[in-house]
């Protein structure tokens, strides 16, 4: 276990995957407390998802420990699943049914009761779509409806696999924007981008190659 | 000894399935051997490759 | 204590929440639910055409003839049980979600089954009444029905949760799952037709309910353990 | 006692001390074989019900067994190798499969055989055992399918270790209601009641004779095995090599 775990939230050490014949990392760690955030740099194909999945549980390493708020997360599973949330390209919301359906659905599996929901739809510009079945919104809106799933969750861990794709600047700026504020309440983020951003957060980097 | 191998009539059923049985194993055997050369030969095959490329 | 209660508040909270969102997707596209009943009347309706219109021979075959066809059909509609949680990511955000992942596929397939299954029993007796299967049997083969299908909905998530990602997986779920699925077919036929003959039929309703309590108790696991294997 | 199983389980190793064990278990599985037929299909006497077709059994009892067995070390080592991760396990699991469908077959078309002269018939669906058997087959063939249809030898090994437990849960529901159906068609023949010793003593001769055959049969596939999986090892590549300037 690691020294710190008073100020480490989530971290990692001797991590290693092969997919395949090729070894995508190896010994890899890092250390995050609340507030930080660790960008996972790398081209596509590099193994960015790969990690972030890795991390999340949904694919087996072939080696090494992640830690989450000193517990390894293999063996407590529920209570890392409990605190994160988890945004991909592939959004896992279901197009044939509205905004706030699919909203509510992932309310009740967290067994949520919010009451919050349109103020966060307002600042992410989903306002006055709550009817409507996803398929009839745009890429750009589909995104941020996983977004809004994210905000309201109230996971402490995000992780967030390139969450700038198929978004205009606005929808770029609002991304920088939310997770700054996760930051600032103390979260933390995990984020696999080969965007170049600036988020003015405590940040650790990892380059995939 | 032609009666023993007669069996009474059901010579053909029972040497029938001793045979099967017989041709079975051995066929089991080789294809476990090919097999094995097989991935030995692919193994060989890679290896050279890839010193030749190297 | 309190705790406890709260939890399995928790848990049945989310096992309503995933059966109330599959059979809300069901409503939207009801084609999904319709093909396999198609199926199912169409494969009952093909065995007369085949064997000949004879009435006796009819009451002798259709027992048999119903629960094949609602075995096919039945896995014929699993195939698509996990596929589009498959395809649009929903699937990770099950694994990931704070509920245990078995209770969150045993509420798919319990709405799979009350999609599929259900209209599947309800329709049997009008297809048992082509094979002049009397009346006072239909009870006992809706039931034995109602059983079979559900313990099979349960095996065949297992199969349809190994075989979610594989391009080829269509025939690949039938293959895995029919030599398993043999006690159903053999004790839900074999208590029709006894139920036709007229001879006591307790024994085998007794043993597919038992059956069906096994599978929807134990499958689950399996089927969670598949799952997370396939999406990795 | 966990040192010892590690070092079994260790690739390298395993393959080194693998073909010593496989000459000892072929050598001894054959010879008690052929002194298990000898007595068996020559000396034995006859069986006075079903006359000498009776001693179809000296080759059709082993393989049925078998076949049982092939799937129980299947079904076991898959279990091994998805709660322990041990590589060598889920190799043997692999390996299994192909040989017990082979049993099978082999069971089944002897017991088709035997059928002939004793129902008159090369199939008789009134008997459990044949039927049961037939679905032991389907079993094997799902297996080896889904192995194969998964790209990923990760995924495939766990996806079917997965399948494999489920089988071996089922196997007994699946005897037993095969069992139960075929009890109200009375068209059951049963080997008929105790066997003397000069009978039964070369059909255990012959179980154990197969039974060394096809270890000896399911080590050697489980060493290709291995050796395909390790191929990117380094002892793997040193050994090819070595071999290859043999040769």
């Amino acid at each position: 276990m690691p020294a710190n775990t008073l100020t480490e939230l989530l971290s990692a050490s001797g991590l290693r995957l092969f997919r395949g014949e090729r070894c995508l990392f190896e010994n890899l760690g890092f250390a995050l407390g609340a507030g930080e955030m660790l960008l996972v740099e790398g081209a596509n194909g590099s193994g960015k998802t790969s990690l972030l999945r890795a991390i999340a549980g949904l694919l087996s390493l072939d080696s090494g420990v992640i830690y989450w708020r000193g517990q390894v997360t293999l063996q407590n599973r529920q209570a890392l699943c409990a605190d994160m949330a988890w945004l991909s390209h592939r959004l896992g919301l279901k197009y044939d049914l509205t905004l706030v359906e699919n909203l509510r659905l992932d309310a009740a599996l967290r067994g949520l009761v919010r009451d919050d929901d349109n103020e966060v739809l307002d600042r992410l510009g989903l306002k006055g779509l709550e009817r409507l079945p996803l398929r009839a919104l745009s890429a750009g809106q589909q995104r941020r409806v996983a977004l809004a799933r994210l905000v309201l969750s109230a996971a402490r861990l995000w992780l967030m696999d390139e969450p700038f794709t198929n978004l205009d600047t606005a929808g770029q700026l609002l991304v920088r924007e939310i997770i700054e504020r996760k930051l600032k309440q103390g979260g933390v983020c995990v984020v696999a981008t080969h965007h170049a951003i600036d988020i003015s957060a405590p940040t650790s980097r990892i380059k995939l190659r | 000894m032609s009666d023993t191998l007669a069996m009474g009539g059901y010579g053909a059923y029972v040497w029938s399935s001793v045979g099967l049985a017989v041709i079975v194993l051995i066929l089991c055997a080789v294809l476990a051997l090919r097999r094995h050369r097989r991935v030995l030969r692919d193994i060989g095959m890679q290896l050279r490759a890839t010193e030749a490329n190297e | 204590m309190k705790e406890l209660e709260q939890s399995e508040s928790d848990l049945i909270a989310g096992l309503v929440a995933i059966i109330r969102r599959d059979l809300l997707l069901a409503w939207k596209r009801p084609g999904d639910a319709v093909n396999p009943l198609m199926f199912y009347a169409m494969v009952c309706t093909l065995f007369p055409l085949a064997t000949g219109p004879s009435a006796e021979q009819l009451l002798q075959y259709g027992p048999g003839v119903l629960w094949v066809a609602a075995l096919l059909a039945t896995l014929l509609a699993l195939n698509g049980l996990f596929l589009s949680d498959y395809e649009d990511g929903s699937l990770d955000q099950l694994i990931l979600s704070p509920q245990p992942l078995p209770l969150l596929v045993l509420g798919k397939a319990l709405a799979h089954w009350l999609v599929t299954g259900l209209p599947l029993v309800l329709m049997s007796p009008l297809l048992a009444m082509t094979f002049s299967v009397p009346s006072n049997v239909m009870g006992i083969l809706m039931l034995t029905l109602t059983l079979g299908t559900l313990s099979l909905s349960m095996l065949g998530s297992i199969g349809a949760a190994l075989t979610v990602g594989l391009n080829r997986g269509n025939a690949l779920l039938s293959l895995l799952i029919l030599p398993l699925a043999m006690p159903v077919l053999i004790f839900g036929a074999r208590t029709v037709s006894l139920a036709v003959a007229g001879d006591a039929t307790s024994a085998g309703v007794y043993i597919l309910a038992a059956y069906c309590m096994f599978t929807v108790s134990l499958s689950p696991f399996a089927t969670a353990a598949a799952l997370k294997i396939s999406n990795e | 006692m966990w040192t010892f199983f590690h070092k079994l389980a260790s690739p390298p190793h395993f393959y080194r001390i693998a073909p010593t064990f496989i000459r000892i278990f072929a050598i001894a599985g054959v010879v008690l074989t052929a002194v298990g037929s000898w007595n068996g299909l020559i000396e034995a006497p006859i069986d006075y019900q079903q006359k000498d077709a009776f001693r179809i059994i000296y080759v059709h009892v082993p393989s049925a067994y078998l076949s049982m067995m092939a799937y129980m070390i299947m079904a076991v080592s898959a279990t091994i190798g998805l709660i322990w991760r041990i590589k060598l396990s889920h190799a043997v699991a692999a390996a299994a499969a192909p040989l017990g469908a082979w049993f099978t077959f082999l069971s089944l078309a002897t017991g088709s055989i035997w059928g002939r002269p004793m129902w008159g018939t090369w199939w008789e669906w009134g008997d459990p055992r044949l039927t049961s058997q037939l679905l032991m087959l389907f079993l094997y063939f799902g297996y080896m399918a889904l192995r194969s249809a998964i790209d990923d030898p990760g995924k495939a090994d766990k996806a079917s270790a997965v399948l494999a437990l489920v089988g071996a849960v089922n196997i007994p529901i699946i005897h037993y209601s095969v069992y139960w159906w075929t009890s109200l068609h009375q068209g059951q023949t049963v080997l008929a009641g105790k066997m003397p010793p000069e009978m039964l003593i070369p059909l255990l001769i012959n179980i154990l004779g197969f039974t060394l055959i096809f270890a000896a049969l399911l080590l050697y596939r489980v060493r290709s095995e291995v050796l395909y999986r390790e191929r990117r090892a380094r002892w793997v590549r040193e050994l090819v090599a070595g071999q290859e300037a043999i040769s």
